[in-house]
């Protein structure tokens, strides 16, 4: 039992950090918190792959003198942490045409409110 | 509708708590991903690359091989997403110039 | 010897005009225009050409880049699928660019540099994903196109930032969806080639977490496709979007998502490994049926005729939804002949609404008028060789891929289905004909009916009026020659069908 | 902001503190191959010596140090390095990024292939540095646009 709990806590943790973005991004009125909650489900979905990638015993994915490559156990997969590479630049991306979208709105209507924003438009 | 929302939020959550507790255990040595040959017969990318990559391209960080040369193409993605969202702050929020055309 | 590296070329293409764009832009302004033709000319160009190739010799072309065989690097497939794709979404964006160039002086003057290099790598974004074989690559080229599609539907009327940002909320959560569902799937199986993974899934099948990936997939890519539950952004932002932008992201974007569906239940997971564990393509086949007949009495409701546009693509890609979800051979080759034709149709249709936004300044059903058959004839006609094929009357287009849906659903015994599709198509004739009627018949009611001897056809430009017509007789050819087309898709069928 | 003269010793301070920045930023793209680094985060760090002038001067002090029309041109050039690597490997008669083909004299394998990587990284790292500027930029100045 507690050895499952220890194989598996990492991965119900991440899972509990993507519902909270989701809960930033459905409950929050103010357009820039809707962000930050994109942002912390973009970080979930990257914390989940990196505790995939962790290896008991390994080291971070770097030859070192005295630890030969033939023995894989000694490095960690570097696979996911490439991955997240890619998926941390795709999430800046994204939040870079966000605030250049909200600064277009905020010119236009002068506010970031859900609610102001529906009645400004009616 | 706020219920509503808060229910769609605990079922995600559940759902994903369920599948997630079907995972191999975190930090296995044994798991999957980190046999020598996968359930078919082929290579698994992650044990290739920490063996392979040294004598593929003589650099000892794995992540840069990896980054650079096995999956370049999706690198090159990655520079040509950055790029876009520079041209799209371009295109969102300088000022209209006038146009030469005519 | 250039054959097999068709699949590299066409994305090449498309990065090398994308980087040319803004060089030479910024130093000659006039004609970025004519290298976003150019650009896309060329990657159209190289996708017949590949496609002629493939059907010649038959013969799938794995590309692997830097020389890396997967699972170890990333592969491009060219199969049949792929090549049709390739060619359908080129042939669109070539048409589309050659009929934005009058537009793109009213609805975003002085911005036409970074709108063509933005257009230029949109479409890089869908070539790709329709070409990759690798399920992280995917991810990669699915944000390029997601974002680019961010931005060019922000460029339009007041309202389009505010859809645009939702849409980018969505499309976020949908692509961040996805790639949890990937990583459920590379922690099981240790891979993300999709050939490869394809032959491991039978083995892990019974794990949640697999069942998991395949929901978090199908939503993450549902959204992209506006599947109906998650098709909330769709309308506001075709309607707010510049026309060209509509008619650019309206045949392409959601078509690609659906091939993406195609590859992950059918090619990817297999239908009968998924429907034993859950019944996944039944319930797909439930909510493409209610998104058919939603988005069909939504359309009834609408005045703008680019809104009334948008919830028809709602329903219209219900049907290629359907197809995939009856999995039996009619049901795939009426869902592949359903994303040529209704890429086709929606095109035109949009490109109609934009040729009416230019001359007349709106494209407000309630003040069509029976004047426009004097003023645009031609316009007209394709607007109404369109409408008759999206209705699905024989010889056009529509009728084909409606015809083997609905036989599909017959092979299935699928009754409500068959119901659906009948009931939609008299749906789709209601919101058509109402406009045929007010533009073709003069209502002696009418009191500012306009004299119709005294108006002058006031046609819209060559640039405009070619790829309209281009589109409206490849309606007719595709209705003419099914028999060939549906001859090519037999031979694109996914293993295990 | 806009109307208050910057402060002599923020000026100061961030003027000797962008060239030690950037010397670092240079050292994480090309130590990349031996410790963790490469041309994302190289290209962060040179951006932020960049941004930190833009943030404390503004505009026209800034501009001395790095134009602003130049950041998408130099974007786009940053994308050609590493597509054009790509591109003559497929010339080369290799596969499209195919580091082996590349026409380098002198070099064979695995050492062409650890030289292909460095000149990547390197376009990755000017792509990075005036996107991220040209971000910050486009932002600023989209404050006034209507």
């Amino acid at each position: 039992m507690l050895e499952f709990f220890m194989g598996h806590y990492a991965y119900w943790f991440t899972m509990i950090l993507l519902s909270v973005g989701l809960y930033g991004m459905l409950l929050k009125k103010n357009f820039v918190k809707k962000t930050i909650g994109l942002s912390i489900f973009q970080a979930g979905v990257i914390l989940f792959f990196v505790s995939v990638a962790m290896k008991e015993g390994a080291t971070v994915p770097v030859k070192a003198d005295g630890l030969p490559v033939s023995e894989v156990s000694n490095y960690m997969n570097a696979l996911p942490h490439t991955l997240m590479l890619t998926a941390i630049v795709v999430g800046v991306a994204t939040l870079g045409v966000a605030y250049a979208l909200l600064i277009n709105i905020y010119n236009r209507y002068g506010t970031l409110n859900e609610d102001e924003l529906i009645d400004k438009i009616q | 509708m706020k219920y509503l929302k808060l229910l769609l939020i605990l079922v995600f959550a559940l759902l994903l708590l369920f599948a997630a507790s079907d995972l191999p255990f975190r930090g296995d040595p044994d798991n999957r991903m980190n046999q020598q040959t996968s359930m078919t017969g082929t290579d698994v990318p992650g044990n290739y690359y920490i063996s392979e990559a040294y004598n593929d391209a003589h650099t000892p960080n794995i992540v840069t091989v990896v980054l650079g040369d096995y999956r370049s193409i999706d690198t090159l993605g990655e520079q040509i997403v950055i790029f876009t969202a520079g041209m799209i702050t371009f295109l969102l929020l300088r000022k209209r110039r006038d146009d030469d055309e005519e | 010897m250039i054959g097999s590296e068709i699949p590299a070329l066409i994305p090449i293409t498309y990065i090398l005009f994308a980087v040319l764009i803004p060089l030479i832009g910024l130093w000659k302004r006039e004609i970025v225009w004519q290298l976003s033709l150019l650009g896309s000319g060329i990657a159209t160009f190289f996708s017949a050409w590949g496609f002629l190739h493939l059907i010649q010799t038959g013969e799938t072309i794995r590309y692997y880049f830097g020389g890396w065989t997967p699972p170890v690097g990333i592969e491009f497939v060219y199969d049949g699928l792929a090549a049709f794709m390739v060619l359908v979404i080129n042939t669109i964006a070539f048409l589309v660019l050659i009929h934005s160039k009058q537009i793109s002086k009213v609805e975003f003057p002085g911005k036409k540099m970074p709108y063509y290099t933005i257009a230029m790598l949109m479409m890089l974004g869908f070539n790709g994903m329709v070409l990759t074989g690798d399920l992280f690559n995917l991810y990669v080229f699915l944000e390029i196109s997601s974002l680019s599609s961010y931005a060019l539907i922000a460029i339009g009327d007041k309202r389009a930032p505010l859809a645009s940002f939702r849409y980018l909320i969505i499309g976020t959560v949908g692509g961040s969806l996805y790639l949890l569902g990937v990583g459920f799937l590379y922690t099981v199986t240790g891979t993300l080639n999709i050939i490869d993974m394809h032959a491991m899934l039978p083995q892990v099948i019974g794990h949640s977490s697999v069942i998991a990936a395949l929901v978090l997939m199908v939503v993450g890519v549902g959204v992209k496709a506006a599947l109906f539950p998650l098709h909330g952004w769709l309308p506001d932002s075709y309607t707010f979007a510049s026309s060209s932008s509509s008619a650019l992201i309206a045949p392409i974007g959601t078509k690609v998502a659906a091939y993406i569906l195609f590859r992950v239940v059918l090619f990817l997971f297999g239908v009968e490994l998924i429907d034993d564990q859950l019944p996944v393509t039944t319930i797909i086949g439930i909510f493409a049926g209610i998104g058919i007949l939603y988005g069909s009495v939504m359309a009834i409701a609408q005045s703008e005729m680019k809104k009334m546009l948008a919830y028809s693509s709602v329903s219209q890609i219900g049907y290629i939804i359907m197809g995939i979800s009856l999995a039996n051979p009619f049901g795939f080759i009426g869902a592949v002949l359903h994303i040529l034709n209704h890429a086709l149709m929606k095109a035109l249709l949009f490109l109609v609404s934009g040729s009416l936004r230019l001359k007349e300044g709106h494209s407000l059903i309630t003040k069509f008028n029976n004047s426009y058959r004097k003023k645009y004839p031609w316009t007209m006609a394709a607007f109404t060789t369109a409408a008759i094929s999206m209705v699905g009357l024989p010889p056009l287009a529509g009728f084909f891929s409606k015809w083997y849906l609905a036989l599909g659903t017959i092979e299935n015994s699928n009754w409500i289905l068959l119901a659906v599709i009948l009931i939609s198509s008299l749906l789709n004739a209601v919101y058509f004909f109402r406009i045929l009627e007010k533009v073709y018949l003069n209502d002696p009611d009418d009191v500012s009916m306009e004299d119709t001897d005294t108006i002058e056809n006031n046609e819209v430009g060559f640039t405009m009026m070619f790829p309209m017509a281009v589109m409206a007789i490849g309606l007719l050819l595709v209705g003419i020659f099914n028999a060939y087309i549906v001859n090519v898709i037999f031979t694109m069928f996914p293993a295990g069908f | 902001m806009k109307n208050r003269s910057p402060s002599p010793i923020v000026l100061l301070g961030t003027r000797f503190l962008s060239p030690y920045i950037m010397v670092f930023g240079f050292y994480v793209i090309f130590h990349g191959h031996y410790s963790p680094g490469g041309g994302f985060q190289g290209g962060t760090l040179l951006a932020v010596s960049l941004l930190l002038v833009r943030i404390a001067s503004g505009t026209k002090i800034a501009n001395l140090q790095f134009k602003d029309y130049l950041a998408t041109p130099y974007a786009a050039i940053g994308v050609i390095i590493y597509f054009g690597t790509g591109l003559v490997a497929l010339i080369m008669g290799g596969y499209f990024l195919d580091y082996e083909q590349l026409p380098i004299p002198g070099l064979e394998g695995a050492d062409l292939r650890y030289w292909g990587i460095l000149i990547i990284e390197l376009g990755i790292g000017l792509t990075v540095m005036t996107v991220l500027v040209l971000i910050y930029d486009n932002m600023v100045k989209g404050e006034d646009y209507a």
